[in-house]
């Protein structure tokens, strides 16, 4: 085990798929000389060269659609998207090119591309940097969905998301890349679709991504203390999701959180409320409780910022009202 | 910039060989027949969905298509019929396709606007206006980084020249010299609004000059014109020169879509479009060219009448999908 | 009452409200002369002209930003986006600017635009041309999101969306214009975040959205004739979204189906079925039934279109499986 | 294109006033300090968020604006602060919003990168680079409809010259010849990306002629030259002949945000456009009309960082928002 930062775990999966294979390649904003915004491609340009660590010009939509080209001819592109608050602009080339062409060409296209970007709040960035906006791109069929919150899962899911044959939203967090975690010395892969339990317990099960699963785990230590136990699941992908676990989690505890920082109105707690709904709703013992990003715009202000996105301390009060 | 030779830097294209000016006429009729008998099933009930006729607009596909290698590219649009067909599919499994059957190129699920055949570099027909342009720049960005020689063809519209999409795709072409050229097919509608209500300059080939790159606007119903154009972009391209805005200024004869009677087009434009016919025009030129004899021009058309009906029957012939077939190919 | 047809109730709506205050005006591709793609605006622009009925040059983006700023300088622009699925070109100015400007600004930025666009599948028109793509509008904090399901509905509501200080998305269903219906002689407006009560029943609850509704009413005669009693609910807005009604219903049945065209993955249906159990879970008998579009593109041929898009026959087959 | 007289078909701007030239100092001058003090707070985290600072890049709103009427419209663009300093709001609530309190123009909602003022006419500064454009083209359209005389303009980097969100807004407006003007800031980067990775053409201005309107290049350290520029192209766009492109040439100080090193840029690049400071150059230039003594000048300045400091005060004691109020305004 070494324990590094999450953007190097960022940084180690692409360098490692780069080297393991010379399809792939990166383009996107100030990725190359400068490293990124949050340095997450940092040292990569040095070694593989303009070609293949792309600064491109200013154009989101172009960077999306030349990725979506290049995947369907031969290569395996990873475009990174700065903000998914940009993605409004390459909205077209991701949605309606890139996760429709292989259907509307009924099995022809072949678009292994990779779409990296960022969300979350808490950097005072207001309300044009901070969404969470990984529902959107789970209500489109066609993309899958992944969150890594550890830098463990960074690169392993990472990896996966280079080597999968689809395209696939790979939706980092700007708080979490100089968050440090142990990680595998060796080559690992981590599977789309088998969620963590980060943490298991029996009274209430904690439904997490992105940076909330380490909120969600401060809760459950906090609640420990006062002698409750806590299940803390991070699915890592929204899609595929895996429920199986979900489910099997709460039939053990009977009450359910869901907490991410997107908005909260039909946000992933509403679908993964639903899920549990539809499959396991006689063992429900009280309802699902939602702990997500309020129905609002991110304000500047940290004050105003860290009310409207939920906490460790928000976790704990809806853990609390379900016993 | 419109007018500049667009092979700026490259040396002029050879004279076209007579078994090149044939193949052009042969792509022409397959066109002109493909899409008359598309709109008179339509017209009949027999394919679903809209049709976006490209009737009258045959010199450009085929001429563009015929100054591409068989492993190039190219992205299509909406009123894309004439390109996928001058890039080589096979007739019947379009028209399969336009029937919404399984042995389409889609197995019916994308129908008129979105047949693609990637066996031909045929990216796909696209729904999006301006959509299929940065997918080109991508296969040409693919082909360069390939070192395959490919070169990546973009058609798109009049219209389509006034989407961001058109503009950030050019200029990243350019930035990167890509092995890309980006026709324009300017038949002066987009649906109903003029293309003098949709750009000032005259030209959309002079937006060229916003990227550094030549641009050239030529006769859309002269075959071998767009084909030199094009022909001298492709050069450009394959050389490592970067990208060219070839403009063909040519006219759809019918509305928008199958259905429109486009009562926004005054008569005498259509008219005059209609008696500035790119076929018989193209026929006569071959004839005094001494390349096509008015007979040999005759059998062609009938053979490929032959050739249509037959892709006809098979698309009647083939089997409507499952209902449960649309769960499939979603996700790699 | 006059019987007329929802594309007719939607032209009607603009004309009255365009004669009612100058400062409303019309852009969008063909609206003008050629009287929209479905005619809806057919004949405004021989009574008001090209200034205020402007056809564009072919740019959603500038479509939605011009009307985002003549919006917050005096104006109130109905900007027409032709289809949905091409919102996502025009996203930016939607999302980040039209949505988020007058919080953004403390208050400041007043911006009454609407943005008129159409959903729905059944013409065979394929996966870029037939997407419901509602829960993106409605996960968007500033964003009202309008769905009228008959001619009454369209016009009241847009006449509500026209008047309304803030942006609103008015989403039509392009199988919808040419349905006809009652509309009063009088003018009235329907406000926002009431539900349309459009049948009532005791066994099971339907809340449908746009089209949907009237399968539902279809799918309530029908078992009716069976005798299971069926109270559909249009909410008419999903933002803001009338759960008072849905609830009182619920409490009532007992049983809930939600059905709509979008995707079921994040759509409507898991925010409203999640609203219903947070608020009446112990009302519910049975789990929430979603009927909605099924998580793929829309398919081309109309076997398979009709199969992945809902009709009557679902929400029957789910209304029986809740009894 | 460039080059040519952005005033094309409008006769040329008359001589600029003495006060007219001192006005335009007196907004360097309070750009400059406020920009510095502006890095001074953030260093010592006095400031949430990040800053985008305009040190270096006073002369291109100091001369826009001074063009431009109290009624007109402007967009901003992350970079904003001078923008909004030259069209006139109060520095003292300018400066409660970046530190986020409930004085500040947005009541902390906003920050630096939004700050907008509508009672100037400042419809806010943006987060998205290419996001104002289009608004702006909104605002000359409704000051066209409304025949309010007002004039709209859009400021911009040269990165954003790249945006779809350009392309689309500038030919929207010259089709419709609404009274907006288009000035680009070039200084030369967008982050770490020089404007030759960016754009093959050497001006920006060059675009100008893909819209058929006028586009000009000036040197955007002086703000004479600036002003001169957009004077016409304002009399353009107030006459009814459309909008005018207007490409200003200057340089950052700073990295792309407070903190960001700038490795990227060679070290005598940014030395050179040091020497080439805005304020000093221009301070000559006043002395030597005699418009402007260089001890009045001095005084100036005293006065600002006066000014300055009052407004630090002013934000300092200001209250923060209660969390509660990130519920308000959020739905009309
Ligand atoms: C992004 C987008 N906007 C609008 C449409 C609707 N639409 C389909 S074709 C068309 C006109 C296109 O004009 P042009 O590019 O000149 O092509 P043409 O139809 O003339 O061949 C429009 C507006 C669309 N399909 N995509
Ligand atoms: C759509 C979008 N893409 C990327 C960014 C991130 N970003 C902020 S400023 C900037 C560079 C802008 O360059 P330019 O337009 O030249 O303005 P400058 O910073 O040089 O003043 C970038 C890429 C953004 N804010 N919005
Ligand atoms: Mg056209
Ligand atoms: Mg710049």
């Amino acid at each position: 085990m070494s324990n590094i930062f999450y953007k190097e775990a960022v940084r180690d999966a692409l360098r490692e798929e780069m080297r393991r294979d010379e399809r792939v390649f990166l383009l996107g904003l100030d990725i190359g000389r400068f490293g990124g915004t949050y340095k997450a491609t940092d040292g990569l340009w040095e070694e593989f060269g303009d070609e293949r660590v792309r600064d491109t010009p200013l154009s989101e939509a172009a960077i999306a659609g030349a990725a979506v080209g290049a995947a369907m001819t031969g290569l395996r592109p990873v475009a990174e998207i700065m903000y998914i608050d940009f993605t409004t602009i390459a909205m077209d080339q991701i949605v309606n090119q890139a996760a429709k062409l292989r259907y509307m060409s009924g099995g022809q296209a072949h678009i292994p591309v990779v779409f990296r970007t960022q969300e979350g709040a808490g950097r005072s960035s207001a309300a044009q940097h901070a969404q969470s906006l990984e529902a959107w791109f789970a209500h489109i069929p066609g993309l899958k969905v992944a969150l890594p919150a550890t830098p463990r899962d960074a690169k392993g899911l990472l990896k996966t998301a280079v080597r999968d044959e689809g395209p696939v939203m790979f939706i980092e967090h700007k708080l979490l890349y100089n968050s440090r975690g142990e990680v595998p010395e060796d080559e690992y892969l981590i599977p789309f679709g088998k969620a963590n339990v980060c943490r298991e317990g029996s009274d209430v099960t904690v439904v997490a991504l992105s940076r909330m699963v380490l909120r969600a785990i401060e809760a459950a230590a906090e609640l420990e203390r006062e002698g409750i136990s806590v299940e803390v699941i991070d699915p890592r992908t929204v899609v595929p999701l895996d429920m199986e676990t979900i489910l099997a989690s709460v039939e053990k505890t009977g009450r359910l959180v869901v907490a991410h920082e997107g908005y909260e109105r039909c946000g992933m707690g509403a679908e993964i409320a639903t899920q549990v709904m539809e499959r396991g709703l006689y063992s429900l013992e009280k309802p699902v409780r939602r702990v997500c990003g309020r129905n609002v715009p991110v304000p500047f202000a940290p004050v105003m910022e860290n009310y409207v996105i939920p906490g460790a301390a928000e976790i704990v009060r809806a853990v609390k009202e379900l016993l | 910039m419109a007018g500049q030779p667009v092979c700026a830097g490259v040396g002029k294209h050879a004279a076209p060989t007579a078994e090149l000016m044939r193949s052009i006429h042969l792509t022409m009729v397959r066109i002109r027949r493909f899409e008359e008998r598309a709109v008179e099933l339509f017209m009949a009930q027999e394919l679903p969905g809209f049709l976006h006729s490209c009737l009258g607009q045959e010199a450009v596909p085929a001429g563009a298509c015929a100054a591409l290698r068989e492993d190039d590219y190219i992205t299509s649009t909406h009123r894309g019929h004439g390109h996928v067909i001058a890039k080589g599919l096979r007739l019947d499994r379009m028209m399969a396709e336009l029937f919404g059957r399984t042995t389409g190129y889609c197995k019916g699920k994308g129908g008129s606007m979105h047949i693609a055949d990637f066996s031909k570099g045929i990216l796909g027909a696209n729904g999006i206006v301006g959509g299929g342009i940065p997918i080109a720049v991508g296969a040409a960005l693919s082909a360069s980084m390939r070192k395959s020689g490919q070169v990546a063809a973009a058609f798109f519209g009049d219209g389509a020249a006034n989407q961001g999409s058109f503009h950030e795709s050019v200029n990243m072409a350019a930035v990167w010299k890509l092995p890309s050229v980006f026709v324009c097919e300017n038949n002066l509608y987009a649906v109903s609004t003029h293309e003098s209500r949709q750009r000032l300059v005259p030209d959309v080939s002079a937006r060229a000059a916003a990227y550094g790159i030549p641009g050239v606007t030529v006769d859309g119903n002269d075959p071998l014109a767009v084909w030199a154009a094009v022909t001298d972009a492709v050069a450009r391209a394959r050389a490592g020169e970067g990208p060219s805005l070839v403009e063909c200024r040519t006219y759809k004869w019918l509305g928008h879509y199958v259905g429109d009677p486009g009562k926004y087009r005054p008569a005498e434009e259509v008219a005059a479009w209609k008696a500035n016919d790119p076929l018989p025009r193209y026929e006569r030129e071959l004839e005094a060219r001494g390349v096509l004899p008015a007979a040999e021009a005759e059998r062609v058309r009938e053979q490929v009448a032959r050739e249509i009906e037959e892709a006809v029957e098979f698309a009647r012939r083939s089997p409507h999908p499952r209902p449960e077939d649309a769960l499939e190919e979603v996700e790699a």
